[in-house]
C-alpha cells in the first residue's frame, strides 16, 4: 500500500547561516501605530547586525489567512528568519510550525500564542496582563486611591484582551473595594469614530460618576483623552503606548499617564536573536516567554523615559547572550 | 424637511389623516418618539441632561448624512460600497491639508468636498463606461480608496488642526449641535432635490423605470453619474462633520459607516430596487439606531448584544413594513 | 417559408448557454476564455518579475489551498446570485458552522468527518432560515442577510466567550493537521508519489463539480435559475418558487460552512474570526467569472477562474512586496481592469457582429 | 413628404428585423403600418423615435436628414410616439409622467402648477377626466394607455406614431382615440397607426405601408385601393385562405374533466359553476376586469377558494399551486401576460419550453441538454415557431412567436386540461388563425379546453359553449351555434343582465 513520507524536513535541522546570509522579516498583524518603531528598528538592525536584510511588512491587514500568505511569500522571496506578531494567537502556532518546518528561526514578537505552548523559538512580548495591571495602578494612583474606574479595550474575542481585563481586575481587587470597576467596554478599538462615539456616550451617561479611565487599546485612548478634555471633566485618563497623539496629551494634561511597551526593543532584540539562531545557536529553552518590559510614564518623566526603555533593551540583549541562547 | 417618501407628487397636499398614518415615516416617528421617551424615563431623565443630549445629537449628524449618501444611489437602484472608506479618505485629506499643507480650514473643507465629489463622479463614470454593476464597481473602488486613505498618514492619527473647525464641531445653536443642524440642512436640501428639482425627479425616474425614463429623453447615464457624484459629495460632507466634531482622525475613519449607511435608508423605507427615497425615513432611522447606541452606554450592554439587537431591529422594521403593506392591500 | 428561416441557423452551442444568454459571441469573446488568458498573462508577468512565483512549496501549494477556500466562498455567493439574491452573511454563516465543528470536536470528540457534517448542517440550516424569511416576507435578500450578519456577529462572540476561553477551540481532530500540511506528494506507493496538490483541493473540487452539475444538468438547479430569471413566470410554470428560494439559500449556507471548514483547516484552528474576510471575495469570484447579479444565470467554471485570478493577484502583489497602501490600490485597479476588459471584449464583439 | 425613412436596416442578435424598409409620411394623413408579428413595425417606430439606431438607411424630415441619437432628439424634431409597451414611471403622478420629457421648470425646480395645468390640457384632449395628481400605479390598464397617449400629445408634434394603441382599450375608448386622430389629421399632422385590428385600420387610415420580414412590400399606397384580403395576402406573402377548423364531436354524456360547483374566492368570485368535458372548448367571455383570469388563478391555487367544490375527472380536489395542478391533475394554464408570467425573456427557448418537463426528463435528478433539445424541437416544429436557434432567447422573438412558446411549454407538459387566457392579443391575422387551428386541433385530440377571451369573434369561432362573466360573477351560459350575429347579441345581453329566453341561468 500507500505510505506517508516521513517528516524529514524538520528532522534535518536548520542549516547554519552567516549573518550576511540571514534575511529577517518582521511581520506585524496589520497596520497599527504600535508597530511603526519596528520600521526604524529594522533599518537599524540591518546596518548594525550586518545581516543580509531586515524588512518590515504590514500588509497582513489583521487577517490570519493574509498573514500566512505574506509569510509564505516572504519565504519564497528568500527571507529565512521571521519575527511575527500573530494575528490570531489561537492558531498562530500552526503558522509557526510551518515556518519551523522549513528550517527558519521564528520569533513571536509583541504577542504570544494563546494556550500553554509556544511553537516559536521564543516569545518576546509585553506581559500584557502585567502592563494592564500597571496601567490600572497608575490610574488608581491618579484618582487618589478611590472612586470609579472604567476600562476601555479592544476586541473581546482576543486572548490579549482577556489578559488585560484580568490585569485591570487584579489592580482593582487590590484596593479592597475603595476603587470600583464601573464598566469594561470592549470592542471599541475597531476604528477611531466608534471609540469616539463610545467615549462621548459613556461620559454623557456616567461622566460625573467616573474618576478614572484606563485604556488598553489605541483608538479608545486617543478618544478618551480628547473626550475628557472636551467635556472638561476631572477624569484621570491612562493611555497606552507613546504615539505622538498620546505624548501630546501627556504634555497638555489630558492624559495622566501612559503605559509604554517596548516595540523598538522587541524588533531589535528579536532581530538579533533571530540572526544568532540562524547562525547555529539554539534556544536553551525553546518557546520561552520573555517580557519586553512595560513602563508607566507621566508628564514628569516624559523626556527621560526612553533611556529607561533603552536600558531594558540592552538588558534583554545581554540576557539573550547569557541565558536564553546557547551557542557553540 | 417634511418630505416623506418621495416618489410621486402626492395625491393632494397633505393628504388625509389616514394617508399620513399609513406612511412608513409615521411608524418610524412614533417608534422614535416612544423609544426616546422610554429611554428618558429609564435613565431617570439623564438622557435629557444637557451633556447627554448634546452627545446624542452630535453623533447623529454623520449617520444621517452617510445614510443620505447611500440613499442617493439607492434612488437609481444602485449601491455605493465605497461611502465609508471615502468618508475616511476625505477626512484624512482635510486634516492633511490643514496640518501638512498649511491651508486654512475653509479651503481644507472645500478640498474634502472636492475629493468626495471627484471620487463619486469617478464611480459613476466607471459604472457608465464599463457597464458593470455599481455594486461591483464600488467594491473595487472601495479597495482603492482604502489604500489611498492609508497612504495619507499611515496608521498615525492627525489632531490639533484648526481650532475654528474643532470649535464648530462642538458649538451649539439653540441647544442643538451645529453639526446636526448642518446635517439637517443637508437633509432638507436632499429632500428638496428629490421632491422638486428637475434633476432629482429625473434620477427617481431612472430608478423607477430606466427604460421608460430613457424613452422620455432622460439620460440614465447622466442620472448614474449625478447620483454617484452626489453620493461622493455627501460622503465628503460626512467627512467634514467628522473632522470637526471628533478632533482627531486616522485611517480607521469610515470603517463603521458602510453598514450604517445601509441601515438608515433601508429601515427608513427606501426600496433597494430604486425609484423611491425617503429623507425623513432615513433621518428617523438614523435617530433610532442612535438611540440603541445610547442605550448601550447607559445600561452597559455588551456591544455584541447591540449587534444582535440592531440586526433584529432591521429585520423587525422590514417585517413590519411587509405586514402593513399586506394589511393595507387587504383593506382596499 | 420566410427569408429569415432560410438563413442557416446558428451553430448549436456546444456548451451551456452562458450567463449572457446563448453564446452568439465569437469564441474569443467568451468571458471565461478571456479570464484564462488574463490569468496566464499575470502568471507570466509575476514569474518574470519574481521567479519565486513558481516555487512549489512556498507559492504554488499555498496558492492552491487559498484558491480552494475562495472558490468555495465564491460558490456560496453564486448559489444565491443564481436567484438574483445576495448573501451578505456568507462570512458569518461560515463562522457559525466553524463554531459548530469546533464545539463538536472539542466537546463531543467526534471524528473529522462527523464534525464536518455537523458544521455543514448548521450552515445549511442558517442559509435555509435566511431563505425562509426572504420567501415568506418578500423582503429583499440583501436586507435580510445583512440583518442576519449583524445578529450572527453578536451571537458568535457570545458563543465563543461562553464555550471557549474567548477566541478559539483548542483541540483539533485527527487528520486536521494532515489536511493542513500535506500534499499528495507526501503519500507514496513505492517510489510513486502523488502530485504537489494540497489535500484540501479535492474537497473543493468535489464542491465545484457538484455545484456545476447541479446548475448545468440538475432539475433543481435549473429550476432555481428559472426562479431567478422570473419568479412570477416560474411560479406559473409549476416551479415551487418558495422552496427553491429556501434551497438556494440553504446551499449557500452549506457552501459557506464548507469554506469555513477549509479555512479552519488551512489556518489550523476553529476561531471566531473565520469568515471575517469572505464578503468581498465571495462576490469577486462569480462576478469576474461572468455571473450576473441579476439572477437566472451562473458560471461555476468562471467562479473558479475568478477566484484563481484574485488569489494570483494577491500572491503576485505580495511577492512584489508592495506596502499596504499600494497593495490595496493595485488590487483595486487590477480588478477594475479585469472587469472592464470583459466589457471591452463585449463591445468589440458586438461591433464585429453588427458589421458582419 | 414630411417624414421619410429609406432603406432602413436593423440587425439584432440572430435576427435582421429591418431589411431595407421604407416609410414615407405625408402631412395631413393617417398612415397604417401593417405586418405580421415580427415583421419589424415596432423596430421601425423605435428607429424613428431614436430608441434604436439603424445599421443602415436614412431618416429625413422634409429635406433635411435627421440624426436621432436618442428619444429626446425625436421629440425635438416634433415626433410624438406611443410605444407598444407601457412606459410609465410607476411612482410618479399622471401629470409628471405626461410631462416627464419637458418638465416645466423654474430655477431648476419643477413648476408644479404649470405642470398640472399642462397635464390637464393634454388629458382634456382625450376627454379624460383624471386627477393629474393620481399616481399612475393606481390606474387601470386602459387608463394607463390613455395617459401614454396624452403624453405623446403633450409634445408639440407634427408626427404622431401609435404602435397598437388600442390593444387594451374598449371599443368606446378606441372610438374616442380615433376621433382625436382624425382631428389631428385634419389639422395637418401625420399619424402612423400600427394595429392588428384591420377593421379599425380600414375605418381610420388613408394610406398604408406593409412590412414583410423587415421589407416594405407596399409603400405609402392609398388604402382604398385594397381590400382586406389583399392586405392580408401582402402581409403573409402568399394567397391567404381563411382557416377551416376541424370538425369535432363532443360526447355530451362524457363526464366533465373539470367541474366547478358554486365556487367563491377570496378575490370576490361568487358562486361560479362551470364544467368542461374532454374534447370540448368552453369559452369564457367577459369584458376586461370581469374576473376571468383571476378565476383561473384561483383554480391553480394562486388565490384562495373560500367555498364551493372543484372536481377534476369527477374527484373533488384542492390545488395548492401550479406544479400540483400539472403533476397531480394535468392542468395547464397559458397566461394572458406572457411577458411577465408566461416567459423567461432572458432565457433560451429550450429552457422556456423545457421548464415544465424536466421532472419527466430527469434521470436521477439530472437532465441532459440533448433530451431537452429533442423534445423542444418537436414542439417548435409542431407549432411552427420561427426561431433562429433553440438557444435563442425568448425575449428576442416577436410577440406571436413568444405566445407560441408560452403555449408550447404546456403542450410539452402533456396536459389534459388546458386553460388558455387571451391567446391572441397582439397577434397578427395569420398567426391568430394558426392559433385557432391549433386550439381546435388540441380539443379534437381530446383535451378539455377553457378558453378565456375578450375577442368575441374568436370565442364564437372556437367555443362549443360560452360562459359569460361580469363583475366576478357568472351571468349565464350559452350553447354556441357559431352564428356570429345571434351569439354576439345574446352575449351582450347577458352581460347587461337581460335574461335570454330559453337559456339556462344559474
Ligand atoms: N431588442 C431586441 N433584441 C433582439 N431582437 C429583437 C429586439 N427587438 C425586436 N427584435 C426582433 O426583431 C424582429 C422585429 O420585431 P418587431 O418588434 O419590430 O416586430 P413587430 O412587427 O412590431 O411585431 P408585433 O406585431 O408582434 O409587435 C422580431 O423578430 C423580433 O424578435
Ligand atoms: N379592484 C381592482 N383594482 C385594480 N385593478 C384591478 C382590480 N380588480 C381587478 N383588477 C385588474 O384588472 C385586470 C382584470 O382582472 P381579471 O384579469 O381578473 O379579469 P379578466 O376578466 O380576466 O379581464 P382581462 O380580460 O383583462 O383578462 C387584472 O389585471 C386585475 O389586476
Ligand atoms: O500590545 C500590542 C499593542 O499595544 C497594539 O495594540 C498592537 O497589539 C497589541 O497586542
Ligand atoms: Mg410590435
Ligand atoms: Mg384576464
Amino acid at each position: 500500500g500507500c505510505t506517508r513520507k516521513s517528516d524529514d524536513t524538520t528532522a534535518a535541522g536548520a542549516p547554519t547561516r552567516t549573518p550576511d546570509q540571514v534575511k529577517i522579516a518582521l511581520v506585524p498583524g496589520g497596520a497599527h501605530p504600535y508597530f511603526q518603531p519596528w520600521k526604524d528598528a529594522a533599518a537599524k538592525a540591518k546596518s548594525e547586525l550586518g545581516v543580509g536584510d531586515v524588512t518590515f511588512n504590514e500588509t497582513s491587514d489583521w487577517d490570519q489567512t493574509k498573514q500566512n500568505d505574506v509569510l509564505k511569500s516572504l519565504a519564497a522571496q528568500g527571507y529565512n528568519a521571521f519575527g511575527v506578531f500573530g494575528v490570531s494567537p489561537e492558531n498562530i502556532n500552526a503558522t509557526f510550525e510551518d515556518l519551523k518546518r522549513q528550517g527558519f528561526p521564528v520569533a513571536s514578537l509583541a504577542s504570544c500564542p494563546a494556550g500553554e505552548s509556544d511553537k516559536a523559538d521564543f516569545c518576546l512580548s509585553t506581559d500584557v496582563q502585567l502592563a494592564a495591571y500597571k496601567a490600572a495602578q497608575a490610574a488608581i494612583e491618579a484618582m487618589g486611591g478611590q472612586g470609579d474606574l472604567v476600562h476601555l479595550t479592544g476586541n473581546k474575542v482576543d486572548s490579549n484582551t482577556q489578559r488585560r481585563i484580568a490585569g485591570v481586575q487584579k489592580a482593582v481587587d487590590e484596593t479592597g473595594g475603595k476603587v470600583k470597576l464601573l464598566q469594561t467596554v470592549t470592542d471599541v478599538d475597531k476604528d477611531l469614530q466608534t471609540a469616539q462615539k463610545a467615549v462621548a456616550d459613556l461620559l454623557a451617561a456616567k461622566g460625573d460618576q467616573i474618576q478614572g479611565i484606563v485604556n488598553t487599546a489605541y483608538n479608545p485612548a486617543v478618544a478618551a483623552a480628547e473626550g475628557v478634555e472636551r467635556a472638561k471633566l476631572p477624569i484621570k485618563v491612562v493611555a497606552i503606548d507613546d504615539d505622538k497623539t498620546i505624548l501630546a496629551g501627556l504634555r497638555n494634561g489630558s492624559v495622566a499617564a501612559t503605559v509604554l511597551q517596548n516595540p523598538a526593543g522587541q524588533a531589535s532584540v528579536g532581530s538579533y536573536a533571530l540572526m544568532k539562531l540562524a547562525g547555529g545557536c539554539t534556544m536553551a529553552q525553546p518557546g520561552v516567554i520573555i517580557d519586553s518590559g512595560s513602563f508607566v510614564v507621566t508628564k514628569d518623566d516624559i523626556d527621560t523615559y526612553d533611556a529607561d526603555r533603552q536600558a531594558k533593551t540592552d538588558e534583554l540583549k545581554k540576557a539573550f547572550d547569557s541565558r536564553y541562547l546557547s551557542c557553540k | 424637511m417634511s418630505t416623506g417618501t418621495t416618489t410621486a407628487g402626492r395625491a393632494g397636499l397633505g393628504g388625509s389623516l389616514k394617508e399620513v398614518t399609513a406612511r412608513p415615516e409615521f411608524t418610524l416617528a412614533v417608534l422614535a418618539a416612544a423609544g426616546f421617551v422610554a429611554l428618558a424615563v429609564a435613565t431617570d431623565g439623564n438622557l435629557l441632561s444637557r451633556g447627554t443630549l448634546e452627545a446624542f445629537f452630535r453623533f447623529l449628524a454623520v449617520p444621517i448624512v452617510i445614510g443620505l449618501s447611500q440613499m442617493v444611489v439607492l434612488a437609481i437602484g444602485q449601491m455605493n460600497l465605497s461611502v465609508g472608506t471615502l468618508t475616511g479618505l476625505c477626512a484624512m485629506v482635510a486634516a492633511w491639508l490643514m496640518l501638512e499643507g498649511g491651508l486654512p480650514a475653509p479651503l481644507a473643507v472645500l478640498g474634502a468636498l472636492g475629493v468626495g465629489l471627484a471620487a463619486g463622479l469617478v464611480n459613476g463614470l466607471l459604472v457608465v463606461f464599463t457597464r458593470i454593476n455599481g455594486f461591483i464597481v464600488t467594491l473595487a473602488t472601495m479597495t482603492i480608496i482604502e489604500g489611498l486613505r492609508y497612504g495619507v498618514n499611515g496608521p498615525d492619527t492627525f489632531q490639533g488642526y484648526s481650532p475654528w473647525l474643532r470649535g464648530l464641531g462642538t458649538a451649539s445653536v439653540l441647544g442643538l449641535p451645529v453639526v446636526l443642524v448642518l446635517a439637517l440642512v443637508v437633509a432638507a436640501l436632499v429632500a428638496l432635490f428629490f421632491g422638486r428639482a428637475v434633476v432629482g425627479r429625473q434620477l427617481l425616474a431612472t430608478g423607477g423605470s430606466p427604460f421608460a425614463a430613457r424613452l422620455s429623453g432622460i439620460s440614465n447615464d447622466r442620472s448614474i453619474v449625478i447620483a454617484h457624484g452626489l453620493s461622493g459629495l455627501l460622503a465628503g460632507v460626512a467627512a467634514v462633520i467628522t473632522v470637526a466634531a471628533s478632533g482627531s482622525v486616522n485611517s480607521s475613519i469610515g470603517d463603521d459607516l458602510l453598514l450604517q449607511s445601509f441601515a438608515a435608508p433601508i429601515i427608513g423605507g427606501v426600496a433597494l430596487a430604486g425609484g423611491v427615497v425617503s429623507v425623513a425615513g432615513t433621518c428617523l432611522a438614523a435617530f433610532l439606531v442612535r438611540l440603541v447606541d445610547v442605550m448601550q452606554a447607559q445600561f452597559d450592554i455588551n456591544p455584541r448584544w447591540i449587534d444582535l439587537i440592531v440586526g433584529a431591529v432591521v429585520l423587525g422594521a422590514v417585517l413590519l413594513g411587509t405586514v402593513r403593506q399586506k394589511l393595507s392591500k387587504g383593506s382596499s | 417559408m420566410s427569408t429569415r428561416t432560410a438563413t442557416p441557423p446558428e451553430i448549436p452551442a456546444a456548451g451551456p448557454p452562458g450567463p449572457r444568454g446563448p453564446s452568439r459571441m465569437p469564441l474569443w469573446a467568451n468571458p471565461r476564455l478571456g479570464l484564462l488568458i488574463l490569468l496566464i498573462a499575470l502568471v507570466a508577468i509575476f514569474t518574470v518579475l519574481r521567479p519565486a512565483f513558481l516555487d512549489t512549496t512556498l507559492t504554488l501549494v499555498p496558492l492552491q489551498s487559498d484558491i480552494s477556500v475562495y472558490a468555495v466562498v465564491g460558490l456560496s455567493q453564486l448559489a444565491v446570485l443564481s436567484l438574483g439574491h445576495m448573501n451578505m452573511a456568507v462570512g458569518r454563516m461560515a463562522a457559525m458552522s466553524a463554531f459548530a465543528m469546533g464545539l463538536a470536536y472539542d466537546r463531543l470528540g467526534v471524528s473529522l468527518v462527523v464534525g464536518l457534517v455537523i458544521g455543514l448542517i448548521v450552515g445549511t440550516l442558517l442559509g435555509a432560515l435566511a431563505g425562509l424569511i426572504i420567501s415568506r416576507t418578500g423582503v429583499n435578500s440583501f436586507v435580510v442577510t445583512l440583518a442576519m450578519d449583524f445578529a450572527l456577529v453578536g451571537l458568535i462572540t457570545i458563543l465563543y466567550t461562553r464555550f471557549t476561553d474567548g477566541v478559539a477551540f483548542a483541540s483539533r481532530p485527527d487528520g486536521m493537521d494532515a489536511l493542513r500540511n500535506d500534499t499528495f506528494a507526501d503519500y507514496c506507493m513505492g517510489d510513486l508519489c502523488g502530485p504537489h496538490i494540497p489535500l484540501v483541493a479535492p474537497i473543493a473540487l468535489v464542491a465545484v463539480l457538484a455545484v456545476g452539475l447541479l446548475f448545468r444538468f440538475g432539475r433543481l438547479g435549473r429550476e432555481i435559475l428559472m426562479t431567478g430569471a422570473s419568479e412570477k413566470a416560474a411560479e406559473l410554470s409549476g416551479i415551487p418558487v418558495r422552496s427553491r428560494v429556501v434551497q438556494a439559500h440553504a446551499l449557500s449556507g452549506l457552501l459557506a460552512g464548507l469554506a469555513g471548514f477549509l479555512l479552519a483547516a488551512n489556518n489550523g484552528a476553529f476561531s471566531a474570526r473565520i469568515g471575517d474576510a469572505f464578503l468581498l471575495p465571495s462576490f469577486l469570484g462569480p462576478v469576474l467569472g461572468g455571473t450576473l447579479l441579476a439572477g437566472g444565470a451562473v458560471s461555476v467554471l468562471g467562479t473558479v477562474l475568478g477566484a484563481t485570478l484574485t488569489q494570483v493577484i494577491y500572491k503576485g502583489l505580495n511577492l512584489l512586496q508592495f506596502q499596504l497602501d499600494q497593495l490595496n490600490l493595485y488590487i483595486g485597479l487590477v480588478l477594475l481592469g479585469a472587469l472592464s476588459l470583459d466589457r471591452v471584449r463585449h463591445v468589440v464583439a458586438e461591433r464585429r457582429r453588427a458589421r458582419a | 413628404m414630411m417624414l421619410t425613412a429609406e432603406n432602413l436596416v436593423k440587425t439584432f442578435p440572430g435576427v435582421r428585423a429591418l431589411d431595407r424598409a421604407t416609410l414615407r409620411l405625408a402631412a395631413g394623413s393617417v398612415h397604417a403600418l401593417l405586418g405580421e408579428n415580427g415583421a419589424g413595425k415596432s423596430t421601425l417606430i423605435k428607429i424613428l423615435t431614436g430608441v434604436h439606431r439603424p445599421d443602415g438607411g436614412r431618416v429625413a424630415l422634409g429635406a433635411a436628414e435627421l440624426h436621432l441619437n436618442g428619444p429626446l432628439d425625436a421629440q425635438r424634431a416634433g415626433i410624438g410616439v406611443v410605444h407598444q409597451e407601457r412606459n410609465l414611471i410607476p411612482g410618479f403622478s399622471v401629470a409628471e409622467n405626461i410631462l416627464l420629457h419637458h418638465l416645466p421648470r423654474r430655477l431648476g425646480l419643477v413648476d408644479r402648477a404649470r405642470m398640472r395645468a399642462e397635464a390637464r390640457r393634454c388629458l382634456g384632449l382625450l376627454d379624460l377626466d383624471l386627477d393629474p395628481d393620481t399616481p399612475v400605479s393606481r390606474l387601470s390598464v386602459a387608463q394607463a394607455q390613455l395617459v401614454e397617449i396624452a403624453k405623446a400629445l403633450s409634445v408639440d408634434s407634427k408626427v404622431l406614431l401609435l404602435d397598437e394603441p388600442t390593444a387594451s382599450l374598449t371599443g368606446d375608448e378606441a372610438d374616442r382615440l380615433y376621433g382625436i386622430v382624425r382631428k389631428l389629421r385634419d389639422s395637418g399632422h401625420a399619424v402612423v397607426l400600427v394595429s392588428h385590428k384591420l377593421e379599425e385600420v380600414f375605418a381610420v387610415a388613408d394610406t398604408v405601408t406593409v412590412l414583410r420580414d423587415g421589407r416594405s412590400v407596399a409603400e405609402a399606397e392609398p388604402l382604398a385601393a385594397y381590400t382586406r384580403d389583399q392586405i392580408v395576402d401582402l402581409m403573409v406573402g402568399r394567397a391567404y385562405s381563411s382557416v377551416r377548423l376541424a370538425e369535432r364531436h363532443v360526447d355530451p354524456a362524457a363526464p366533465p374533466a373539470l367541474r366547478l360547483d358554486k365556487v367563491c374566492t377570496a378575490r370576490g368570485h361568487r358562486g361560479i359553476s362551470l364544467s368542461v368535458r374532454p374534447g370540448e372548448i368552453l369559452g369564457l367571455y367577459g369584458l376586461v376586469g370581469a374576473g376571468r383570469s383571476e378565476l383561473a388563478k384561483a383554480l391553480l391555487g394562486l388565490d384562495r377558494i373560500t367555498s364551493g367544490t372543484v372536481e377534476v375527472r369527477g374527484r373533488p380536489v384542492r390545488i395548492r399551486d401550479v406544479g400540483e395542478a400539472l403533476r397531480a391533475h394535468r392542468i395547464g394554464y397559458v397566461t394572458e401576460n406572457r411577458k411577465e408570467e408566461g416567459l423567461f425573456l432572458d432565457q433560451p427557448i429550450t429552457r422556456n419550453v423545457g421548464v415544465t418537463v424536466w421532472r419527466r426528463l430527469a434521470r436521477a435528478g439530472l437532465v441532459t441538454d440533448r433530451a431537452e433539445r429533442r423534445l423542444v424541437t418537436r414542439y417548435v416544429d409542431r407549432l411552427g415557431i420561427r426561431i433562429a436557434s433553440p438557444s435563442q432567447l425568448a425575449g428576442q422573438l416577436s410577440g406571436g412567436n413568444q405566445q407560441k412558446v408560452s403555449l408550447a411549454k404546456w403542450l410539452a407538459a402533456e396536459c389534459e386540461i388546458l386553460i388558455v387566457d387571451e391567446p391572441t392579443v397582439g397577434i397578427d391575422v395569420r398567426t391568430k388563425a394558426a392559433f385557432h387551428e391549433l386550439i381546435a386541433e388540441l380539443a379534437g385530440a381530446g383535451l378539455a379546453l377553457l378558453l378565456i377571451s375578450s375577442d368575441l369573434p374568436e370565442i364564437v369561432t372556437l367555443a362549443d359553449r360560452i360562459a359569460v362573466m361580469n363583475g366576478f360573477g357568472l351571468r349565464g351560459e350559452l350553447v354556441n351555434d357559431h352564428d356570429y350575429a345571434r351569439m354576439s347579441q345574446a352575449i351582450i345581453r347577458l352581460i347587461h343582465d337581460e335574461r335570454v329566453p330559453g337559456e339556462r341561468l344559474e
